[in-house]
């Protein structure tokens, strides 16, 4: 998995590596039980098998361990789950983080940019194709959605996902922790672009966002590039980095 | 019991079983599997009405009701006459069991015909399945969806009913039937009675709510 | 098996008075939404019940057959009860 | 009214076998349209290995795709140029493989042949009655499945091509022929789906009715043997499961054609509702595909160990457990679809239960073979091998059902590489050890043990390099179902293990050609099979092989459960389930039905 890149990435991981930790022990104790039991135990002339239908004590043990396990994985998974849903909060983002809409369609990212105003639905808004920008250290509240079928939306290093679905909105919200260029992919098939549907996340240093974001405005003076409609086979490939921030 | 060993040399010893026998259990498991059906149905109706209160119109507003009770009067009235025919046979009356049977067959006809009408008339004022054609008063798209299909459904099993009922109409006036052997009107009753079950709850979900 | 038939007409009449309630309750009662579904629905399984229970002979059948018949009941439950919650949140 | 008016439906239903009436059936009736269950039970068995071959060849495409990304296929030039020109596959040829290599490998390979194979070769013989309660069903059972198939087959070649949204074919984009490019083949899709749904219906009617009523004297619940325990518990999900995805799918067919809205948010549908209908049936279909292997599987381990199974009650428990619980876990393929994350939790919960009964089998299966005598035979590697790989795709499926793990690792690799650990490494092994172990019964002659010893180290060594390593791929973030994954930049340096995977599953694939060689060459030339050839026990092993149409001579009786291996004192391991406990003079089999039980009073 890469470094994670967001505030619960760590928390995340942490659960994945307690899971790997337990499943590997059960999995090296039953398969090396397994393989010593094939050896130890294989046909010799004479060997006679025990006569044994089972052993109530030793069916009850391993009925309680295993029982335990999970739900300490339950509750562990349920604490860091809950907080990156926010549960306690009604899934709602953190208070001062930046609202942002994306928009899934056949077969590219529509962002829109809430403006100086910080935010959305006014008349500075504005709209990015495939190109996801954040300032670091501040929450991002991304309203999602969908134009026609069901995308996922993944950023992989900010250990985010989640599906868009047309006729939803659904909150999803993060914090980034390092800048740099990440990807963004499409992980739901929604069709034959779906392999391409690719845009990039841009993570700025707060005052190189707010910078990048006045640029934009400059440069467009109005939303951009919002409704070209991408016709174009796939299997004619021309699709290229340039053009889409154009 | 001795006797029927005796008939059945081959099968000294009988099964372990639950004095059920098969054709009725079979009909029963497969009842299970139509309640399943139904259900998926109408708790698919449900999602979309919980998140689509305002396309459902008022009882009686669009659909109308007084029709339908009387054909779910009939339905009923059907399941008197089913049971009457098993109950003949059940005591050999041969004779009870065809007109059973056959006032049965006539209510069955009549639901569907009835239901057939109904249906006309809804689609006349602009009540349809297809969501681009609805233009009924009251309702939105959604509402002529799950009705056709619910009721659709429910339709069908009537229709097939009152095939399997003529084909038992025709064993038994051919004297297939006995007051030993009469698992065929047995299975046909459960049949029935089911597909009159689910009307009872199909008309109150879609109709009265 | 049929040591205690019930009495058909009486179970139909009973079917016939519970439709009409039914009918009446939707109707002509001024009762608020939930309560009108609640008894509305209480309705239709009582009658279902007496569909289940007198037509299709369950009271008369095996105790066995009644726990296979009765065994889907909780799963239609349930992926109801999954359903709403669904929807209400 | 007397006594034997009920009895007549029950009764004549059971042919016994009679040696001295040779069978006379015609050729139709007795290979085609036969109504007697070994018969289905073949004819199951030769569709789906068909179907499994079918899905086979997809998946070979997909991984020379895969691969190779944009290469021509060798031998890619005969498809047309809607599916690959010049031999390099187009993208929407590649979600239709997905599709339906997922589809054919689901309900026409792994789930027929379980429950349409071994349900109908062992229910009949091992709970000891001549036939199905309702033979005929059965036959329309079988004739039902195959129109299905090769409706879906048809589909390849309509115009628009197959289906093309996922084995899930989550709306809209199943539904709306403008998003995927398909029209004819999703619908399709659905039909197909609809008749297989009637096909496995008539089965689990047929199953359970013959399983509840037609259990030779003594064959008590707690005597069967756990495939039919585990098969009667299956039929049982597909009868509850099974029309709650017929009912979807029409929705879906109504969707497509007349113009509904069901799953269409347009007009206020509700994608998710689907997702909902399907999971609830989806994975109570899941348990469909495993619950029958472990059945078989137990049968072999207690064999091949000379031992009795561990904890027998445990193991019953723990089937009707799991599929009780696998009603309740759906939710957990949709923990990232925008459901409600408090109930997110709740399905974290039940589906992590699940875990504890997959424990008792698993570990009662050590437990078997412990301080055994074991003889591996073919059958007893490949069971063997189930659990190995069963544990795996297990725990990997613990992984998946924490969900903030499943943030990260849901619809990637990850999930592909669990699905065919549980499925290739549980189902498919516990089938090959199944067909291995039966074979001999069903067609009177042996699989040659060399060829099957060669493909089940060949089977294990590639499988494991082929699926182990999407794991990483998964970990390494990459998606499922996408056609070239080098479109993403972080997904390029997983290119050389992606091509790794590619060369062992092309060599996977040629080595089931061992298998089906074996088949076909032991029907006609293998060794000549004896009456037990496992020295085994429950009542099929007391036949001739193949049995005689009717099976038994008379109603067999039976005196003890099926795993009595190693009594202490006898001269023999084992102990045949219908041989009287004194070797001779016939006695009222003990624990079983007083005389009278099984007909209406
Ligand atoms: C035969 C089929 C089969 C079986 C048996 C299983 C078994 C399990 N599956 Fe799997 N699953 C699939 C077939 C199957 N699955 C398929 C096909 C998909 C993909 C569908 C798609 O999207 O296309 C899928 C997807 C899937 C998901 C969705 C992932 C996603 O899309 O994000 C999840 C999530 O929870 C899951 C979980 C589990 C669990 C917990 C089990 C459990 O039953 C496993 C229990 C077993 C064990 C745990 C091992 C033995 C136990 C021990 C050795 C004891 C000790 C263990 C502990 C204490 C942990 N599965
Ligand atoms: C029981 C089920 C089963 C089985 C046995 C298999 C077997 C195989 N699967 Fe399967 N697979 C699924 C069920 C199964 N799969 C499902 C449900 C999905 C999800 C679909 C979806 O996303 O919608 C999936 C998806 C899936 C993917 C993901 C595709 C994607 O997401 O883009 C891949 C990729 O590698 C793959 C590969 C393979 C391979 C290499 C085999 C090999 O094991 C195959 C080996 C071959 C055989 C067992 C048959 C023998 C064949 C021959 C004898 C023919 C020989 C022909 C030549 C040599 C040309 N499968
Ligand atoms: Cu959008 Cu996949
Ligand atoms: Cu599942």
């Amino acid at each position: 998995m890469p470094e994670p890149a967001s505030t619960f990435g760590a928390g995340i991981d942490s659960i994945y590596y307690i899971i790997l930790w337990i499943t590997g022990a059960i999995f090296v104790l039953v398969e090396t039980a397994l393989i010593v039991f094939i050896i130890r135990y294989r046909h010799r002339e004479g060997r006679v098998a025990a006569y044994s239908h089972g052993n109530k004590k030793a069916e009850i043990v391993w009925t309680v361990i295993p029982f335990i396990l999970v739900l300490f994985i339950v509750y562990a998974s349920n604490d860091i789950w809950l907080e990156v849903k926010r549960a306690d909060q009604g899934g709602a983002a953190p208070a001062d983080a930046l609202p942002l809409r994306v928009v899934a369609k056949q077969f590219e990212w529509n962002v829109t940019y809430p403006g100086p105003d910080g935010e959305l639905d006014t008349a500075d808004d504005f709209v990015k194709r495939n190109q996801l920008h954040v300032p670091i250290g501040r929450a991002v509240r991304i309203d999602l959605g969908s134009e026609d079928v069901i995308h996922s939306f993944f950023l992989p290093d900010f250990r985010v996902k989640q599906d868009a679905v047309p006729g939803m909105t659904i909150p999803v919200w993060f914090e980034a922790t390092r800048t740099g260029e990440f990807p963004l992919a499409c992980a739901e098939l929604c069709g034959l672009g779906h392999y391409r549907m690719r845009a990039s996340l841009t993570v700025h240093e707060a005052a190189d966002f707010d910078l990048w974001q006045s640029q934009e405005i400059a440069a467009s003076g109005s939303p951009t590039g919002a409704s070209e409609i991408d016709t174009e086979r796939a299997n004619e490939a021309e699709i290229s980095e340039g053009e889409e921030s154009a | 019991m001795s006797e029927a060993a005796a008939i059945h040399a081959h099968a000294p010893r009988p099964m372990e079983g639950i004095r059920v026998y098969n054709v009725k259990l079979g009909m029963w498991v497969f009842l299970l599997s139509e309640v399943m059906f139904f259900s998926g149905l109408i708790g698919a109706y449900i999602i979309l009405r919980f998140a689509n209160p305002e396309q459902w119109a008022a009882p009686g507003e669009v659909l109308n009701v007084t029709l339908t009770a009387f054909n779910t009067f009939m339905l009923i009235c059907s399941s008197v006459t089913m049971v009457k025919a098993f109950a003949a046979i059940e005591h050999g009356d041969q004779a009870g069991l065809k007109r059973w049977l056959l006032a049965t067959i006539v209510l069955g006809a009549a639901f569907v015909g009835i239901q057939v009408f109904e249906y006309i008339k809804l689609a006349e004022h602009g009540f349809v399945p297809m969501a681009s054609q609805y233009a009924a008063d009251g309702g939105g798209p959604l509402y002529g969806s799950t009705f056709y299909t619910m009721t659709g459904f429910h339709g069908a099993h009537v229709t097939i009913g009152v095939l399997c009922l003529i084909f038992t109409l025709v064993k038994a006036l051919r004297g297939h039937y006995t007051e030993e052997y009469y698992s065929g009107v047995e299975i046909m009753g459960l049949y029935w009675h089911f597909v009159d079950l689910v009307w009872i709850i199909l008309f109150t979900i879609v109709y009265l709510i | 098996m049929a040591n205690k038939k019930p009495n058909y007409y009486l179970v139909w009449l009973y079917l016939l008075v519970l439709t009409i309630a039914e009918v009446g309750v939707a109707f002509l009662s001024g009762l608020p939404f939930e309560v009108l579904v609640f008894i509305l629905l209480s309705l239709a399984i009582w009658k279902a019940a007496l569909v289940a229970m007198y037509y299709m002979h369950l009271r008369f059948e095996p105790p066995r057959l009644v726990i296979i018949a009765l065994a889907p009941l909780p799963l239609a439950v349930l992926i109801t009860i999954v359903v709403v919650t669904m929807e209400v949140f | 009214m007397s006594t034997t008016q009920l009895l007549a439906p029950n009764v004549t239903a059971q042919h016994w076998a009679d040696p001295s009436h040779p069978d006379d059936r015609p050729f139709i009736r007795r290979y085609i349209f036969s109504t007697d269950h070994k018969t289905i039970g073949n004819q199951f068995m030769f569709m789906s290995l068909f179907f499994l071959l079918v899905g086979g060849a997809l998946a070979m495409m997909i991984r020379w795709q895969l691969g190779w990304p944009g290469q021509p296929m060798p031998g890619g030039g005969v498809l047309p140029e809607t599916m690959a020109p010049g031999g390099i596959l187009l993208p929407e040829f590649y979600n239709s493989l997905v599709t339906m290599h997922g589809t054919f490998m689901i309900f026409f390979a792994i789930m027929p042949l379980l429950v349409g194979m071994f349900g109908n070769w062992l229910i009949p013989l091992h709970v000891g009655a001549s036939d199905m309660a309702f033979p005929r069903l059965n036959m329309m059972s079988f004739w039902s499945a195959v129109p299905a198939g090769f409706i879906m087959l048809a589909s390849f070649v309509v115009e628009g091509g197959a289906a093309g949204a996922g084995w899930t074919a989550y709306p809209p984009l199943s539904a709306v022929p403008e998003y995927s490019g398909v029209s004819t083949g999703q619908q399709l899709w659905c039909v197909s789906l609809i008749i297989l749904g009637f096909s496995s219906l008539m089965g689990a009617v047929n199953y359970i009715t013959t399983i509840v009523n037609m259990r030779a004297p003594g064959m008590t619940w707690m005597r069967m043997p756990l495939p039919i325990w585990s098969l009667f518990i299956t039929a049982i999900l597909i009868l509850l499961a099974i029309p709650i995805l017929a009912g979807a799918a029409i929705m879906l067919l109504f969707d497509q054609t007349i113009g509904t809205t069901f799953f269409l948010p347009e007009a206020g549908g509700q994608p998710l509702l689907w997702q909902h209908l399907f999971w609830y049936f989806g994975h109570p279909e899941v348990y469909i595909l495993i619950l029958p292997a472990m059945g078989v599987a137990s049968e072999v381990i207690a064999n091949g160990s000379r031992k009795p199974i561990f904890g027998y009650p445990a193991m019953v428990g723990a089937i009707v457990a799991i599929a009780f619980l696998g009603w309740i876990v759906w939710g957990h393929h949709m923990f990232q679809s925008g459901m409600n994350p408090l109930l997110g939790s709740s399905f974290m919960l039940s589906t992590m239960i699940i875990a504890v009964p997959s424990a008792i089998k698993v570990f009662n299966w050590l437990g078997t073979i412990w301080r055994g005598d074991i003889h591996f035979h073919t059958p007893m590697l490949n069971a063997l091998a189930f659990v190995g790989m069963f544990v795996i795709g297990g725990l990997s499926g613990v992984f998946m059902a924490s969900t903030p793990v499943d943030i990260y690792i849901h619809d990637t690799y990850f999930i592909v590489a669990h699905l065919h650990y549980v499925l290739f490494g549980g189902s498919l092994f516990a089938i090959f050890a199944g067909i291995y172990f039966w074979f001999p019964k069903f067609f009177g002659r042996m699989l040659s043990p060399t060829l099957g010893k060669i493909h089940f180290a060949l089977t294990f060594v590639f499988y494991n390099l082929v699926f182990f390593p999407m794991h990483n791929l998964g970990l390494g973030g990459m998606m499922r179902r996408i056609y070239d994954p080098n479109q993403y930049g972080f997904l390029e340096p997983l290119q050389p293990m992606n091509t790794f995977v590619s060369v062992f599953a092309l060599a996977l694939g040629v080595s089931q050609l061992v298998f089906f060689f074996n088949i076909l060459w032991s029907l006609w030339r293998g060794e000549k099979a004896p009456e037990n050839p496992w020295r085994s026990n429950s009542l099929e092993w007391s036949l001739a092989s193949p049995p005689p149409h009717g099976n038994f001579e008379a109603m067999p009786a039976v005196y003890r459960g099926p795993y009595e291996y190693s009594y202490p004192g006898r001269g023999e391991d084992f102990w045949l389930q219908g041989e009287p406990p004194d070797g001779g003079a016939v006695h009222a089999p003990t624990g079983g039905a007083p005389v009278g039980e099984g007909v209406p009073q």
